[in-house]
């Protein structure tokens, strides 16, 4: 059972991601994105991760995903690419080994090597997952407690955003159009 | 029985193919697209991880990538869309007066 | 110890005063009275000279080397050498003609340059020489005879180019340093290896060593050849000779003083003082000392008999006469070598200075083709001429025929084949001597004057092929002031007399040789033969000279041959030795000069650059990474990863 | 303590300068003046009150300074530095009366004094940092008086003398700290680059590592001397350097090279400095001549006496790795020499320049009738640079050649033949421009004026002083000498290449001695 | 059973430690509110005093702690997810006297180019936050947030000069690089949990020494990952490209910034991993850094000769420090770690004070930058001139600048640990960038001025930073004593971060 979702998954997974890379139009990437982050959701489910499946949903399919199609409208960057031509030399070239290279090593070291030092000694594990309370529970209590820090500081990154988002969309007072006019040609 | 070693070497794939894809296009809103892929290639190796381990802190951890992408993403259209009032339309490759 | 020898320090202390005051307020005094006060400082030099002579003499016969030391000088390490004069025979010897001649030829100069815009500078110069060359003479040590030794150097490089106005006298001085030093390596070599063989170099400790421990041939032989080298550049052997003709640019004063009577002996001086060395050394260096001199001797001599600048024909004489000082030291001869040198110095500044007289008297014209008939216009100066004529020609009882004769006996006592040359030679010299006489004060003038004016002119057509120029050059030639007579007379009369110095009859009368024996350490060698071979060779000299002259009288008299036969561009041309080496300084030597600095512009120094641009060059190249495109810059540092996974998955050991 | 004093008393003139208000700027020069000679005051009394018996260090003062890195401020004279510092206070004073600059005379003297401080710093210093500091910081001030008051070409001359210079110290650095913490790591004790402690620990590291930190040492100081081949940048910086630039430069900066090369490369490195003694002998010979035949080839005055200086200091490096006390005294006499004749016949082309406004020597001719008095001071000052006897050239180079001549024979008699090329370079130039009849461009050229004779007076005295009575300066080496050879000796334990004693005798021992054999040889 | 849960595992928090933090990032907030609310009835000033004060205050607070670490020793608070030692204040010390002497700079800057209101401020505060939290994090996530809260805010500040289409071009090149190159480093992260299962540095310390995990190659590919991340944040070759365009096209305050703040803080963070973490597997890393810091080295040096525009001249020059830091990194020792502190200290103060000088001359938009704005600049402005040139020295390593001591510690550590060709070869790269240093230096000396330049105003701010970053050179130029000691000690306790 756990194997046939895995594979469906895995096979939406790899097609939304190449659909991101292939798709001409930024509408299309964008939906294949969607298409992508569902299969991921499901594998969380398939690892017991119950709270980040839905978070993934929400967050991730219901802001982002979103967030990246309001863009798209109202720049309304609708031309589509032409990827039958690679402008810079070489590019696609060496990106293919680099793809090849990362997925290769990464494969190669993956399976070189055992998770967690199983065999290798006792690992301080402190956070043990249990199954008395629920998965969101537990990821509750640590992120409220050893992890307060990380949870507090995000709140800078969210500030971050907020301020930096209204910085960039602000229209400079004098003199902008004109900076415009030069800029559009 | 799925092994762990099935996802990871799912997650190298999809972190890969994000990696490929921001070299390989042009438009920004794609590139950070591919950016997101290769987050979430890493929120899976996280969630893999953490159930090998039976360790709670993958998860957590994959809650605070989200997090980060979240306000990456808002960041990053931010800048995208003040270039596009200079510069509708404006590829990557297009932004390129800084040479040299 | 006498007193009277410690005023050795005065002789040099003289002249150095004459150059401080004249250098102080020369200007100031003026013309004549810096010349006088030149003057009379070396006439004190003299007489100093003669207290510490009588001095000498006083003393018993082997305790005649007396060292007077001032300071120390150089005390570095084992190196200690001091300011100190030797008061020995030999060095006085030098030191009461030095000054002797000296003070006649300044009282000669005062005259002479009369009217020069640098006459208080000139005498600076010669008193500074006389200083160097006395400090030559008396230094204790080998470092304060090198000091004179450059010293004089220096102060002939000043008066050659004296009228520096003249590019050819400003080249001719430079010529004359720089052949010089060429000569001082050797010196200087030479002391390096006597510093390194005895640890010092003063001459006491030195001749001691010697006596004592004795020392390796090789090492003798070395420093007596690299001292050769020294001397052939100083006294103008072979190949080293090629200045000194050039030296002649110089004021006459100046080649009667530096380039015939002292600076030139300087040479034969040093061999002679270092005799207990060259008597360690193998045979065959005293030998080469003997041919070089007497090549040098031959070669000069021929060369004199074609040259017609007068000065030109003193200066080759002189060089052959070294040549015959040369042979004298090689041939263990060291008296004679003395001895010829004091005679030449006496008459050999008289022809120079009657030379210069003449030159005076003709407007400065040096070409003898222009000159004829003086002997009645310019009295003092054709009999004092003549006097010295006679002495260097080696004509009895002049003082040239007794050193000269004495050289020969030890050049037959020691081979041959040397005396047959040898004898040739001062036959050749007899020759070029009359020609030089005749051709300046007899025979028909080649030159109009006024009063002399039409029998000059018929004169002149017979006379007329042996002068380039058809016109005749106007002259009225007239006798010089008194101040230049005067020391014109004395040494006339040294000329004359001076042989009694040294009488070959009996040792009692062979007075120098007496004189000399402490200095020199019973290194003087012996003639092999008895009084009998003696005469002998002294009447085939005798023969020789007078036949020397009679041919001269009867080519440039009765022109039983044409001279222009003899006289051969080859040997008018100095066998074009001097030519070959300016060729060759010009030629390859400037060009390789050339090379170098090109090579240091070129390839030391642009490799410098070469790197610079180099790095620029790469940076440049670096550049076209820098393209602007951030798909590119992502694609770095993804092959950035990748490459530092391979490196890890080689740690992994994978 | 006098040494902090001497050496930060210039720093001080330049502050007083700085604060001269641009109103003022009469002013300027004669606090300059006044500084600098100050300064060369307290040199000459340093000298005086130096025990000239003592061959160690004296008036040390050390205190920490910056401790966790071992560094001391450590300063002190002995026979070795003693005369440079005299010759640094000297010549300062001298080069800041002779030239006034031509613009910005404030920012000038400010330079001027600070590079005295930097030199001063250099040869007093006993720490290998504090030592490197001022070796280091000296390169700024004169990059800027080159740079800013320079000629046409000052620019490139500048850079290239500062990253020229840059290069060899650079090096120098990384072998001072491989030499300070592997000698801490042999002896075990704490890193201190004091250079006494670490001279006595010499010989504690492995052979090969102390040969490779001599050859960083070496390097930068043949980079300073300068050395063939590297010593390109010398002509240009001579070239383009104010004549107070080029004097201060030949005077006392390449002194820095040499001083360097027995400073640190003898008594830190005595194995290393015999090993390699071979090499720097030939590049020192290499230099006398080479740099001889390129100075005769040269058509710019300054140029031509750039390249002497090249021969000349081949000559110091002769004398100072000879390693016994003849060449290493000759070599050190020789600094101070070559800083006064080469330093006056700067100070004379400066002249000339003034008044000509050109160096080149073809434009030149007949001086000599223009300005006697110009024309007699060159003629002393080149004939000391020729090496005459009775002046200073000739002592320092007739005891460096000897050493040499001990040391290594061969060599010696290659490099003696340099006298030769020396008279032929320097009479050709002085021919060339001083003799024949002057043009008219020539024949109007003024005199020295009372200054300038003031100016050369005392470089000329010293010139003749040295050259009759140098004993007063090697007196007062000598000790040092002797303990630095020692200290090699007894560190290497090798035998310092000297002559063997031989008996003392004189003519009196001699006509004795001849009396016991009863004078044979004088049969007959 | 449910309660003996609860609180089980509540951590006791202790504050003091956190104070700097908390002040840094609430200042941020608390300005933010103010000028909101006050709006423009606020003095043009206020927001830049704010700053100052904010960092003062965050240097206040860090005094106590370091006291605390004094008497404590390190250690590590909130679940040991922050440690406590002078490694950390250090470098919060430094952050918060970059963001002092920042917002001097950019006082003045801010009004000339139009880009007034507390933006500015707020985000350099927050993104110090991110700094320090960098500095301070014991756990790889906390360690991430801190660097993506530093970045953030920095891609805003270099885009943010709408005005400037450089600006916004120099913004999306550093925002889609910074973010690719933190995915590599999140999937390290992710990498190094898997291998070893912990998060937490002291954690994965502990667990290296137990066991050997010399050939584990999830843990090599994890830190390979890590260092593409912390190269990038450092700019080390190969992950510099960014930097000359991101250095040209952003606010030249900003930059300042970045080349202060910034890279200290991504060194701190490269430095609390691999010793802290990996100290134990140096031999694995050794040679990366080694690799990393020569092509930094030579690529920084030879680009920045060919330069003509002095921002990009000093970008370049920052990578080849960069080089010359990570030699330091290279010795792998305790003073090689105290020598990088050294050296980031005193290449703040050069950094901040050139672009400063570079804020003054480029006048209104930002637009002179090109090395001809100097040109006579010692005529026109002697003492900025002469200020400038210190600061340039200092970076040459020239003598008795605080750059030369810096040198000196980073050489003497590579050769304390035998890497003598590495020293050897960084002084040659130092040489080589000499040459940029002078050519500065040439064209503000001894280039005349061209007459219609326009006559400087400098501001009281960008004066004032200028003016103690000068003295600072050169006080520790010639007595560095306090600051190595100071960077000694706060090496010292670093390894011992508690468990």
């Amino acid at each position: 059972m756990e194997t046939a979702v895995f594979i469906v998954c895995a096979a939406i997974v790899l097609a939304g991601a190449l659909g991101v890379v292939l798709a001409r139009n930024p509408v299309h990437a964008a939906l294949s994105l969607v298409g992508t982050l569902f299969g991921m959701a499901v594998l969380f489910l398939n690892l017991d991760a119950h709270f980040l499946a839905a978070v993934q949903i929400i967050v991730y399919a219901g802001a982002i995903v979103v967030l990246f199609l309001f863009v798209i409208m109202l720049l309304g960057v609708d031309r589509l690419e032409d990827l039958s031509v690679e402008p810079i030399t070489g590019q696609r070239v060496l990106a293919a080994i680099v793809g090849l290279g990362t997925f290769g090593l990464a494969v190669a070291f993956l399976l070189s090597s055992d998770i967690g030092l199983s065999g290798t000694g006792p690992v301080p594990l402190t956070l043990d997952i249990t199954d008395e309370y629920s998965n969101l529970r537990q990821i509750a209590d640590v992120l409220f407690t050893d992890y307060v820090y990380a949870f507090e500081a995000t709140a800078a990154l969210l500030t971050i955003s907020v301020v930096g988002a209204v910085v960039m969309s602000r229209r400079m007072a004098r003199g902008d159009d004109a900076q415009e006019a030069s800029g559009d040609d | 029985m799925v092994t762990a070693s099935w996802y990871l070497i799912l997650a190298a794939g999809l972190f890969t193919i994000g990696a490929v894809g921001l070299l390989v296009r042009r438009n920004p809103l794609i590139m950070f697209m591919c950016v997101e892929l290769m987050l979430n290639a890493v929120n899976l190796t996280f969630i893999t991880f953490g159930r090998e381990l039976n360790d709670i802190g993958g998860q957590v951890s994959v809650f605070f990538v989200l997090v980060v992408a979240a306000a990456e993403v808002v960041v990053g259209l931010a800048i995208v869309v003040a270039i596009n009032r200079r510069r509708p339309q404006a590829t990557a490759d297009d932004l390129s007066a800084l040479r040299g | 110890m006498s007193t009277l020898v410690d005023l050795v320090w005065l002789i040099p202390a003289f002249p150095l005063a004459g150059v401080l005051i004249l250098m102080a307020l020369g200007r100031r005094l003026g013309e004549p009275r810096a010349g006088w006060l030149a003057t009379a400082m070396m006439g004190g030099s003299f007489l100093a000279t003669l207290l510490v002579f009588i001095g000498l003499v006083g003393h018993d016969g082997d305790e005649r080397e007396t060292v007077l030391t001032l300071f120390e000088w150089v005390p570095a390490g084992k190196l200690a050498v001091d300011i100190g004069f030797l008061a020995d025979p030999l060095s006085i010897t030098m030191a009461l003609f030095v000054t002797g001649v000296g003070a006649l030829i300044h009282l000669y100069s005062i005259g002479y340059m009369h009217g020069d815009e640098g006459f208080s500078r000139f005498f600076i110069y010669l008193n500074l020489f006389a200083f160097s060359m006395l400090m030559l003479v008396l230094g204790d040590n080998l470092l304060l005879t090198f000091l004179g030794w450059e010293g004089v150097g220096a102060c002939s490089y000043l008066l050659i180019s004296f009228w520096f106005t003249d590019e050819a006298n400003a080249s001719a001085g430079k010529k004359a340093f720089v052949t010089n030093r060429v000569g001082d390596w050797g010196f200087l070599v030479a002391m390096f290896l006597a510093f390194l063989t005895f640890g010092s170099l003063q001459y006491g400790e030195i001749f001691y060593d010697v006596e004592s421990h004795g020392m390796a041939a090789s090492t003798a032989s070395a420093i007596v050849v690299l001292l050769l080298v020294g001397a052939a550049g100083k006294s103008a052997q072979f190949p080293l000779h090629i200045w000194l003709p050039d030296a002649m640019a110089g004021p006459t004063p100046v080649s009667a003083l530096i380039h015939a009577a002292t600076m030139v002996t300087a040479g034969v001086y040093l061999l002679t003082r270092m005799s207990p060395i060259i008597a360690e050394a193998h045979g065959w260096v005293p030998d080469l000392i003997m041919w070089v001199g007497l090549g040098t001797a031959l070669m000069a001599a021929t060369i004199a008999v074609a040259q017609n600048d007068i000065k030109k024909v003193l200066a080759y004489s002189t060089v052959s006469q070294l040549g015959f000082m040369f042979v004298a030291v090689g041939t263990g001869a060291y008296v004679a070598a003395i001895f010829h040198m004091v005679t030449h110095a006496f008459f050999k500044a008289l022809l120079f200075l009657g030379a210069g007289s003449v030159i005076h008297g003709m407007d400065g014209d040096q070409d003898i083709r222009r000159y004829g008939g003086l002997a009645r216009l310019l009295p003092i100066t054709s009999m004092t001429f003549v006097a010295g004529w006679l002495a260097i020609a080696g004509v009895p009882p002049f003082s040239g025929f007794w050193s000269k004769d004495e050289i020969l006996a030890y050049a037959y006592g020691e081979n041959r084949l040397l005396w047959v040359l040898l004898l040739a030679t001062a036959i050749l010299t007899a020759f070029y001597m009359t020609r030089l006489v005749l051709m300046t004060f007899f025979g028909p003038p080649r030159w109009t004057d006024q009063e002399v004016g039409t029998e000059a002119d018929e004169e002149a057509e017979s006379a007329s092929e042996s002068v380039p120029e058809q016109a005749l050059p106007y002259r009225h030639p007239h006798e010089s002031p008194w101040t230049m007579t005067a020391p014109l007379v004395v040494l006339a009369g040294l000329a004359i007399v001076a042989g009694v110095f040294n009488l070959p009859f009996t040792s009692d009368v062979h007075f120098l040789g007496n004189w000399l024996k402490p200095s020199l350490f019973g290194n003087a060698g012996h003639l092999p033969f008895g009084g009998g071979t003696q005469w002998v060779l002294a009447i085939v000299a005798i023969v020789g000279s007078l036949g020397g002259v009679s041919a001269g009288a009867a080519v440039y008299i009765r022109r039983r041959i044409d001279p222009a036969r003899i006289e051969h561009p080859f040997l008018a041309r100095a066998w074009r030795i001097d030519e070959l080496v300016t060729n060759f300084m010009g030629g390859p030597g400037r060009r390789a000069f050339e090379r170098t600095t090109q090579f240091d512009e070129q390839v030391v120094d642009g490799a410098v650059n070469a790197t610079g641009t180099l790095i620029r060059r790469a940076g440049t190249k670096l550049r076209v990474s820098q393209s602007g495109l951030v798909r590119s810059y992502a694609l770095g540092i993804a092959l950035g990863a990748v490459a530092l996974l391979v490196w890890f998955i080689t740690r992994a050991g994978l | 303590m006098v040494l902090p004093v001497i050496i930060f008393l210039p720093l001080v003139g330049a502050a007083a300068i700085a604060l001269i208000a641009p109103s003022r700027s009469t002013a300027l020069k004669p606090v300059a003046v006044a500084t600098s000679a100050a300064t060369g005051a307290l040199t000459l009394w340093l000298m005086a009150a130096f025990d000239k018996h003592d061959g160690d260090f004296q008036f040390t003062q050390l205190t920490e300074w910056v401790g966790s890195a071992g560094i001391s401020w450590h300063v002190g004279v002995d026979g070795i530095s003693l005369f440079l510092v005299v010759l640094t206070g000297l010549l300062f004073p001298i080069a800041i009366v002779a030239c006034d600059p031509p613009h910005d005379a404030k920012a000038y003297y400010i330079w001027m004094l600070v590079l005295e401080t930097g030199c001063l710093g250099v040869f007093l210093a006993l720490d290998l940092v504090l030592f490197f500091l001022f070796f280091e910081v000296v390169l700024i001030p004169m990059y800027f008086l080159i740079g800013s008051w320079g000629h046409e070409n000052r620019k490139y001359a500048a850079t290239k003398f500062f990253l020229f210079t840059m290069l060899g110290s650079a090096l120098m650095l990384v072998g001072m700290l491989v030499l300070a913490l592997l000698t801490a790591r042999e002896t075990g004790n704490a890193v201190t680059f004091n250079l006494l402690e670490l001279a006595n620990s010499a010989g504690e590291l492995p052979t090969i590592t102390a040969r490779w930190i001599f050859l960083s040492f070496a390097l930068a100081f043949a980079v300073k001397v300068p050395m063939f081949p590297v010593h390109t940048w010398l002509p240009d910086a001579h070239t383009e350097a104010p004549t107070a630039g080029s004097v201060i430069l030949a005077g006392v900066l390449l002194k820095l090279g040499t001083y360097g090369l027995v400073r640190f490369g003898l008594y830190l490195f005595p194995e290393a400095s015999r090993y390699f003694a071979p090499l720097l002998f030939t590049l020192g010979v290499i230099g006398i001549l080479y740099g001889a035949v390129v100075a005769t080839m040269q058509r710019d005055l300054k140029r031509l006496v750039a390249y002497s200086s090249v021969a000349h200091l081949g000559f110091i490096v002769l004398g100072i790795f000879s390693i016994n006390t003849e060449g290493i005294e000759g070599g050190l006499l020789q600094m101070v020499n070559h800083g006064l004749s080469t330093g006056a016949l700067f100070l004379l082309v400066g002249f000339i320049y003034e008044r000509r406004h050109t160096r080149q020597i073809s434009e030149m001719i007949g001086l000599q009738k223009a300005a006697p008095v110009l024309a007699a001071v060159f003629t002393v000052v080149m004939l000391s640079s020729v090496g005459l006897p009775g002046l200073n050239g000739f002592v320092g180079e007739f005891l460096i050649l000897a050493g040499a001549f001990v040391a290594h024979r061969w060599w010696a008699v290659v490099a003696a033949a340099g006298v030769i090329l020396a008279a032929l370079y320097l009479l050709w130039a002085y021919q060339r421009v001083f003799h024949g009849t002057p043009d008219d461009a020539n024949r109007s050229m003024p005199d020295l004026n009372w200054q300038e004779k003031l100016v050369m007076a005392p470089l000329v005295g010293l010139i003749v002083f040295l050259g009759v009575y140098p004993k007063p300066v090697i007196e007062r080496m000598e000790p040092a000498v002797n303990a630095l050879i020692e200290h090699m000796e007894e560190v290497e334990g090798f035998e310092s290449p000297t002559v063997d004693d031989r008996p003392e005798g004189s003519f009196e021992e001699l006509r004795t001695l001849k009396a016991d054999y009863g004078d044979e040889g004088e049969g007959h | 059973m449910f309660p003996v849960f609860a609180q089980a595992d509540i951590p006791d928090i202790q504050w003091l430690p956190l104070v700097p933090h908390l002040v840094m990032a609430g200042a941020a907030v608390v300005l933010l509110t103010i000028v909101s609310l006050a709006g423009s009835r606020l003095p043009g000033w206020f927001a830049s005093a704010w700053t100052v004060a904010a960092g003062l205050g965050v240097l206040a607070t860090a005094i106590p702690v370091w006291i605390r670490v004094e008497q404590w020793g390190p250690h590590s608070v909130i679940a040991g997810s922050i440690g406590v030692d002078g490694f950390s204040v250090f470098i919060i010390v430094l952050l918060a006297c970059t963001v002092v002497l920042t917002s001097l700079v950019a006082d003045g800057f801010l009004q000339r180019e139009g880009l007034d209101g507390p933006a500015f401020y707020v985000l350099l505060m927050l993104s110090a936050t991110g700094g320090i939290t960098m500095a301070s994090a014991n756990n790889l996530i906390v360690l991430f947030l801190g660097l993506e809260i530093l970045s953030l805010a920095v891609y805003v500040l270099v885009a943010m000069h709408l005005r400037r289409a450089e600006s916004q071009e120099a913004g999306i090149k550093y925002f889609v690089l910074g973010a690719f190159a933190s995915a590599f480093l999140l999937y390290g992260i992710a990498l190094v949990y898997g291998a070893t299962g912990s998060l937490n540095l002291a954690g994965i310390e502990g667990i290296l020494q137990n066991n050997d995990l010399s050939d584990n190659g999830l843990l090599l590919a994890g830190m390979a990952m890590l260092l593409v991340g912390f190269g990038f944040k450092v700019a080390a070759v190969p992950f510099h490209a960014w930097t000359p365009d991101v250095y040209q096209g952003a606010p030249s305050p900003v930059v300042s910034y970045m080349a202060a703040g910034v890279k200290a803080a991504g060194f701190a963070a490269l430095l609390r991993v691999f010793f802290a973490g990996f100290g134990g597997m140096a031999e694995d890393w050794q040679p990366v850094m080694f690799g990393l810091a020569i092509a930094s080295l030579a690529v920084g040096s030879m680009l920045a000769i060919v330069q003509t525009d002095v921002k990009r001249i000093l970008a370049y020059s920052s990578i080849s420090h960069a080089g010359f830091i990570l030699v330091g990194v290279q010795a792998a020792t305790h003073d090689g770690v105290a020598s990088v502190l050294f050296y980031l200290a005193a290449y703040a103060a050069m950094a901040i004070g050139s672009f400063a000088v570079v804020t003054v001359v480029s006048g209104p938009g930002d637009e002179g930058t090109g090395i001809d704005n100097l040109r006579g600049l010692a005529t026109r402005r002697p003492l900025l001139a002469v200020a400038f040139t210190v600061l340039l020295l200092s970076q040459a390593g020239i003598p008795f600048t605080a750059g030369f001591w810096a040198k000196f510690e980073v050489i003497s550590a590579a050769v304390d640990a035998r890497s003598f060709w590495l020293a050897v070869i960084a002084m040659l790269a130092a040489v080589v960038a000499a040459f940029l240093y002078l050519r500065i230096v040439v064209a503000m000396f001894l280039d005349a001025p061209d007459p219609d330049a326009p006559r400087l105003r400098i501001p009281r701010g960008p004066a004032l930073a200028i003016a103690i970053v000068v003295l600072f050179t050169l006080a520790f130029g010639i007595y560095p004593e306090p600051l190595l000691n100071l960077a000694d000690d706060a090496w010292l306790n670093l390894r011992l971060v508690a468990h």
